[in-house]
């Protein structure tokens, strides 16, 4: 199979996404994950917007071109300009609350946080604190046979 | 057609708008939220309580579809939309006293505006945004508190969804790179070639990315945390109202395009797993809100094993299994308000709130299925579903749904006793009546539901018939592509 | 309205009298009057010689049609229920209740709790399809817990580990539904009853697992008899009276209506299991002979008397079931007659040792002696009881076992009558140590003035005495009621006369055996007290031995460590097996617990998402 | 580990994608509701640049929701940053940076405006003449960190903007009962005054747009600042 243009753009834009998601799912530190998590979505925007190109094809603009000439699909480009929009929303509110978790915690480490996360709550709620030598949830399932009463 | 576009409009003009009036008259701007909240319930409610006989469909600007973007308000869509209303009233913050009131209140009515939306819409692209402002706002909300907890959680609950948004994004670009349609009426017309592996790869990629928010197994780890920090009123409406809305979006998908293929199976087997994981480790939580949050992923779950079932019947348990979730986890959610602390710390609570504990105790027992309450019926439909299908999966999620649900009544009545224990100091609990009147007034809706079983079956069955019918969709929304198909056989 | 609605409406009605009213002055009367009345209404329905009768009413639920039809036994397993219910509010009517209520419980709750039992056993007995079925079951099983979880402390972990059992046990008959209604296509029992042969081996094994062990939880059959002698012996007097003579009979009510009235006996005995000798039937005579013997033996071991009669309760639930698997008449016969002769004997004996806690304070068979003098006519009953526990004449569990050995013998089961007989010997070492430490031997000096048990508790103590003895003497009058339930069953019938049963065997007839044995006693009474020497009277702390004062304090009467040699004998071949099992179960959940809550504990757990992408990748291709 | 499984699953999951796309027909794709609104979008709606033909009326729902998600964001992140105050350390640019910016921002201005207004005819409408916006008045803060902007009349602006994209969709649900339908006529096409309400949606989503991208821009900036 000859490698044409279109195909090299989808190979690209599944790169794109691979590569994106690869980061996200390796990495721990939240920045970068922010930054894969952008990588990711151009690469699926690319493919959103691949998914009308036809080959030759002119822009969807009327008296742009010549009048007999195919043009491309309009509606992958409106959806990648919204779609462009809510990742670019996301990852300002995702950029936000990194730099208030930064201030908070002092760092940016996954482990870390989930670690002070699971710490914290562990003190809102009053409990102990996880991986800590303490008593499991509750009683075991079933509680052994009840001591017999003592004496009144 | 008002009602299908007034209340997804409304509620974002009332956003747009809560900041600059807040900035004139706060009393004005904390009163726009109910006022068109209550609005969107007066003109929903009619169209609820006597639905009307052909399904409301609203060609946005007059394009006629699949040009435009159309909304389709059959009997199912209009009652989820009513409950929005009723449920966003219902867990508004009416105290209020946030120092971000406004923000706050903007907010919540992005969240109900996208929350109708994804229950009235009929294309796809547009729920998929929905759907986004749904995540968006909720990031908002549940990191409202702005404690380190709350934004750790957020960001891992804004991860996930980002990733699964990426991933749904792809399910839709690879559909609409096969039929160049995003209207689902269209997509349901000719399902067969959506029916390959690229077709159902894309409803694949659809599931984890919707399944997010429906807190499907591998993508739910953020829902105890998220409820543990969030305020209450918002993982009720989380757990209870969006978590059902986004599987709204698989059912329609379910229903017009992958109804005879594996697509079934892999929620069947995705909700084992997802009802096994939330049923166990509630056992081992410790505090009341991580603990309801497991149960209502367990509870999901059997959401998403009920609609795999096949046919009408998985429609019909589907919705009951989902409004009786809906109800219930929504109420649990209203008394972790205050009960927000260890179980440990909760013992003797029934001393001084004993209608509190009372309710807890009757949510409960409907959520483990005992008769003669409702979540009894919906649990045997589902059973009796799941043994009807016979293959190997369907009786492992039989044997599943029966082994965690003695584990549940376990935990749950292990603190339900702890509620009951006399101690010395026993906790204060509710400050008010007002309080837990959320949950009260659905532990009353439960009540009457329990005793006017049958008149809801019905009205369960008609709004089934309709959901469960693909080719009154189509017909619906395309009268001349049925004609057209008629015509050739 | 025919009689079954008016019964339905009196126990409903009674349950609402016990909420509205429970804590007031006149609970007990208007609630002995409740029960009453629907003892009466019983009475009317004459569902026992007559024909069945259908309540009037029946609810349609999701299409699912729910109907109410009593027969014949459905009314006795009613009359138990209504009996047991009179008696044990009566007993707990009185002084009991005022200090129960003084320790600070609610007379109210428990009132309420025990008509909830009842109205919920009137609802189960009279099911005509599984929903209706499985509604009662529920019901009696959340009723149950709620009257087990009243005291709080231990009867509320006991209660807990009830729910546990009880609640895996309802969801494997909600299976066991299921599958019923994707083969019948319906719950009712006509055409699970007509759809039943059609099905495979295979399908009925699965069934029989699911329900055997759904309603043997109930009984408390072998593996999963654990959780009843606790919860029992828990819970406060009436109640556990209560819970004795009727509760765990649910089970067998259920089992009774599915195994026999519906697979039939025959079905089950062509059930073979495969590289064995044993079918279906044999395997659960086996677990029944299991029960009969593990419980009673650990009875044995038991130092608190509710303790020690509440295990024999689950022990004696093992020789009904016995009895009705033989399946000829008289094995059935005894089988059924044994759940009424046991309830009128569990009751007697609980509601004896609950006088003795009520006037002592405490059920310690260590701390406890030489009450005969005090309290002799709680000493009457509890000696009635336990001759009639242990199947000895003439008292009514004679007439019940005797019935199932007879059948056990002729139908060439002897292993079986073996083991029968084992726990018939077990049951009557351990009630000698009972009625031999609460009553006989060494007074207490704490106890030296302790009263006879009062006549609100005495009266149901003494008029259930009589009856056992009364069921013992003329067993004609229950072998009737159970020889309509035989019939209405489809097992033979029982051919009875007023003193017993003829057989192909002869019968016997206990007119002739209690009188003889009666003229025995006399006999021995006349040489007892007219050939006897002249006697003194002392009093029981006036003790000598060797010519030396015994003081009191000074313990001299054997009675801790009773059975010590047998018990060296047999205690390492049973101990704690069956705890260990449950233990072992709970730690499998808490490890799965561990293990699934350790994917909530992932810092960065995309990657399962991804994993799943990529599954659901494979799977489509 | 973790990275040899992320990497079998990525390969795995490529392997996948790349046999099921290039079996689907790419370059080539069906044209369904495009190829209708190819056909007859020039006349129904009056636009010359069909991409906004299908972004303000064909899809006028999804930009509606996809400014509401930009909204929410915006607040989220006033929410997530809070409110106090905090003082930017960030030091004045240097007079080329400042020099420039003051350069910058009326050529900004305009080009954004331009872009904005002829969305209906070229490329480009108002999310990217908004994003242009929202450079020019972020410009002159980078330049001159300690001056800032005025958060309130941003969501002021923010919220009449989004105000006024629902109003003409209400208008036009009263007027022709069917929300956001356009009207005022359909113009010449290829004509500034043409395609009906589109450029005043446009305008809206361009004001929208900018103030929240630039109110977006300076609390993330002013975020770095110390804590007073």
């Amino acid at each position: 199979m000859a490698l044409d243009f279109v195909s090299i753009l989808y190979i690209g834009a599944l790169g794109l996404l691979l590569l994106g998601t690869f980061g996200l799912v390796t990495t721990t530190h939240l920045f970068r994950l922010i930054l894969a998590l952008a990588l990711a979505e151009a690469g699926v925007n690319l493919l959103l917007i691949l998914s009308g190109y036809r080959g030759g094809a002119q822009p969807p603009i009327l008296g742009f071109g010549p009048q007999d000439m195919p043009m491309v699909d309009p509606i992958p480009q409106a959806l990648v300009l919204t779609a462009i929009v809510i990742g670019v929303g996301v990852q300002a509110l995702a950029v936000a609350a990194a730099v208030r978790i930064y201030r908070r915690y002092g760092t940016l480490d996954l482990v870390a946080l989930k670690a002070h996360l699971e710490g914290d709550l562990a003190r809102k709620q009053g409990i102990a604190p996880p991986k800590s030598a303490e008593k499991p949830a509750g009683e075991r399932p079933l509680s052994p046979v009840p001591p017999r009463p003592q004496e009144p | 057609m008002l009602p299908l576009i007034l209340p997804v409009v409304l509620p974002l003009l009332a956003a747009f708008l809560v900041m600059p009036l807040a900035r004139m008259s706060a009393l004005i701007a904390r009163a726009l939220g109910p006022i068109v909240l209550t609005t969107s319930l007066v003109l929903l409610l009619p169209c609820c309580l006597d639905p009307p006989a052909q399904p409301l469909v609203l060609a946005i600007g007059n394009f006629a579809p699949p040009l435009g973007i159309v909304f389709y308000g059959d009997r199912l869509a209009l009652l989820f939309a009513n409950a929005v209303a009723l449920f966003f009233l219902l867990f508004w913050d009416w105290r209020g006293g946030n120092p971000q009131q406004a923000r706050q209140d903007a907010l919540m009515l992005l969240l109900a505006a996208s929350a109708t939306g994804l229950a009235l819409s009929g294309d796809l692209f547009n729920l998929y945004v929905f759907y986004e402002l749904a995540a968006v706002a909720s990031f908002g909300l549940v990191s409202l508190s702005g404690t380190g907890p709350a934004l750790v959680a957020t960001v891992r609950y804004l991860l996930v969804s980002a990733f699964g948004s990426v991933l749904a994004l792809a399910g839709i670009a690879l559909l609409y790179l096969q039929t160049g349609t995003l209207n689902l009426a269209q997509l349901g017309i000719d399902p067969e070639p959506l029916q390959g592996p690229a077709g159902l790869l894309a409803f694949g990629l659809m599931v984890i990315g919707f399944g997010v928010k429906a807190e499907l197994f591998p993508l739910n780890y953020w829902v105890p945390e998220v409820y543990a920090s969030a305020p209450a009123r918002i993982s009720a409406l989380l757990a209870g109202l969006i978590s059902k809305l986004a599987v709204l979006i698989l059912l329609r998908l379910l229903v017009l395009v992958y109804g005879d293929t594996a697509a079934p199976q892999i929620l069947l087997f995705l909700g084992i797993l997802t009802i096994f994981f939330g049923e166990f480790s509630a056992w081992r939580a410790q505090d009341f809100p991580r603990m309801i949050a497991f149960s209502s992923i367990g509870q999901l779950g059997l959401v998403f094993i009920a609609f795999s079932l096949s046919g009408s019947w998985g429609v019909l348990a589907g919705i009951a299994v989902a409004l009786h979730h809906l109800l219930v986890k929504s109420a649990l959610f209203g008394l972790a308000h205050r009960w927000s602390g260890s179980l440990q710390a909760l013992t003797g609570s029934a001393q001084r709130t004993p209608l509190a504990a009372a309710l807890f105790v009757l949510f409960a027992l409907s959520l483990i299925g005992v008769p003669p309450l409702p979540g009894f019926w919906t649990k045997i439909l589902v059973l009796a579903g799941l043994a009807q299908e016979g293959s190997a999966l369907a009786f492992t999620g039989l044997g599943a749904i029966l082994l965690v649900t003695a584990v549940e009544a376990h935990y749950l009545f292990r603190f339900a006793l702890q509620l009951y224990e006399k101690v010395e100091n026993a906790p204060a609990g509710f400050r008010s009546f007002w309080e837990f009147l959320p949950s009260l007034l659905l532990g009353a809706a439960l009540l009457a539901v329990t005793l006017r079983i049958n008149p809801v079956a019905d009205r369960l069955r008609a709004i089934t018939q309709q959901a469960a019918d693909r080719s009154f969709y189509i017909t619906q929304v395309f009268p001349q592509a049925a004609a057209h198909r008629k015509d050739q056989p | 309205m025919n009689a079954l609605d008016l019964l339905f409406l009196l126990s409903g009605a009674t349950l609402l009298c016990a909420l509205l009213f429970g804590r007031t002055r006149w609970a007990a009367p208007l609630l002995l009057l409740g029960y009453a009345a629907q003892f009466v209404a019983l009475l009317q329905t004459n569902a026992l010689f007559g024909e069945p009768i259908s309540l009037s009413w029946s609810l349609v639920v999701l299409d699912q049609p729910m109907h109410w039809r009593y027969d014949a036994l459905s009314w006795f397993f009613a009359l138990i229920t209504l009996g047991a219910g009179f008696l044990s509010t009566g007993y707990g009517s009185g002084v009991w209740m005022r200090d129960y209520e003084r320790a600070g419980h609610s007379a109210g709750v428990l009132h309420t709790a025990l008509a909830a039992n009842v109205f919920s056993m009137v609802l189960l007995v009279g099911a005509e399809d599984f929903l209706s079925l499985f509604l009662g079951w529920e019901l009696l099983n959340w009723a149950t817990f709620f009257l087990m979880a009243l005291r709080g402390g231990i009867a509320a972990r006991a209660a807990l580990r009830y729910l546990g059992y009880a609640f895996t046990g309802g969801m494997a008959i909600l299976g066991a539904m299921a599958l019923l209604y994707a083969q019948a296509g319906s719950l009712e029992f006509q055409p699970i009853r007509e759809s039943l042969p059609q099905m495979s081996d295979g399908q009925l094994w699965v069934l029989l697992a699911l329900l055997g062990s759904g309603f043997g939880i109930k009984m408390g059959l072998l593996p999963f008899h654990l959780w009843q002698a606790p919860a029992y012996a828990e819970t406060p007097g009436p109640g556990s009276a209560f819970f004795s003579a009727v509760s765990a009979r649910m089970g067998l009510y259920a089992m009774l209506v599915f195994f026999v009235g519906m697979v039939g006996l025959a079905r089950l005995v062509q059930m073979e299991i495969p590289y064995t000798f044993l079918n279906g039937r044999d395997l659960l005579a086996w677990i029944a002979v299991f029960t009969i013997i593990f419980p009673t033996y650990t009875a044995l071991q038991q130092q608190d008397a509710r303790y020690l009669l509440a295990w024999h309760g689950i022990g004696q639930g093992g020789y009904m079931v016995l009895g009705v698997l033989v399946g000829t008449a008289e094995g059935s016969a005894g089988g059924l007659l044994h759940i009424f002769n046991h309830a009128i004997t569990q009751v007697a004996l609980l509601m004896a040792v609950f006088a003795v806690l009520y006037r002592t304070g405490t059920t310690d068979l260590n701390r406890l002696g030489g009450l005969v003098a005090r309290m002799p006519l709680t000493f009457l009953t509890l000696l009635f009881g336990i001759i009639s526990l242990a199947g000895l004449p003439p008292m009514a569990g004679f007439v019940s076992k005797l019935l199932v050995y007879r059948a056990l013998l002729f139908e060439g089961m002897p292993l079986l009558f073996v083991g029968a007989i084992i726990g018939t010997l077990g049951t009557i070492l351990s009630v000698y140590k009972l009625i031999h430490n609460i009553f006989l031997g060494q007074l207490r000096l704490e106890h030296e003035s302790v009263q006879e048990a009062p006549l609100s508790m005495l009266i149901p103590m003494l008029s259930l005495s009589l009856l056992i003895f009364l069921a013992g003497y003329f067993p004609g009058p229950t072998l009737s009621w159970v020889a309509a339930v035989q019939a209405q069953l489809g097992l033979p019938v029982v051919n009875y006369h007023l003193g017993g049963v003829y057989d192909a065997h002869g019968g016997f007839n206990m007119i002739w055996i209690v009188s003889v044995l009666l003229a025995g006693f006399g006999i021995g009474a006349l040489v007892f007290f007219g050939l006897g020497g002249p006697s003194k009277r002392v009093h029981q702390l006036d003790n000598y031995a060797g010519g030396h004062f015994l003081y009191a304090e000074n313990r001299y009467q054997y009675s801790d460590h009773f059975y010590a040699g047998l018990m060296h004998l047999i205690g390492p071949w049973y101990r704690g097996s069956f705890q260990w099992l449950e233990r072992a179960l709970g730690s499998i959940v808490d490890f799965l617990a561990h293990f699934t809550n350790g994917f909530y504990g992932i810092a960065q757990p995309l990657l399962w998402s991804l994993a799943a992408v990529l599954g659901i990748a494979v799977w489509v291709f | 580990m973790r990275n040899l499984a992320a990497v079998l699953f990525i390969g795995g999951l490529g392997f996948f994608l790349f046999v099921l796309f290039f079996r689907l027909p790419l370059g080539a794709p069906p044209l369904v509701a495009g190829a209708a609104i190819l056909e007859e979008g020039g006349e129904t709606v009056g636009a010359a640049n069909l991409v906004t033909a299908v972004l303000l009326a064909y899809r006028g729902m999804d930009t509606l929701g996809e400014l509401s998600i930009l909204f929410a964001a915006a607040t989220a992140v006033g929410l997530v940053l809070g409110r106090r105050q905090l003082v930017v350390s960030d030091p004045e640019g240097g007079f080329i940076l400042r020099a420039g910016s003051d350069l910058l921002f009326p050529l900004l201005l305009v080009v954004g405006l331009y872009v904005i207004l002829h969305g209906h005819l070229t490329p480009g409408g108002g999310f990217q003449g908004g994003v242009i916006l929202a450079a020019a008045f972020f410009v002159p803060v980078l330049a001159r960190p300690r001056r800032g902007l005025d958060h309130g009349l941003l969501s002021f602006v923010e919220g009449l903007a989004g105000a006024a994209f629902i109003g003409i969709g209400l208008w036009a649900l009263f007027a022709r009962d069917a929300f956001l339908e356009p009207l005022l006529g359909k113009g010449v096409l290829g004509h500034l005054f043409s395609a009906g309400t589109l450029p005043l949606l446009s305008m809206a989503v361009g004001l929208k747009v900018g103030a929240e991208l630039a109110g977006l821009m300076t609390s993330l900036m002013e975020a770095e600042g110390r804590e007073s």
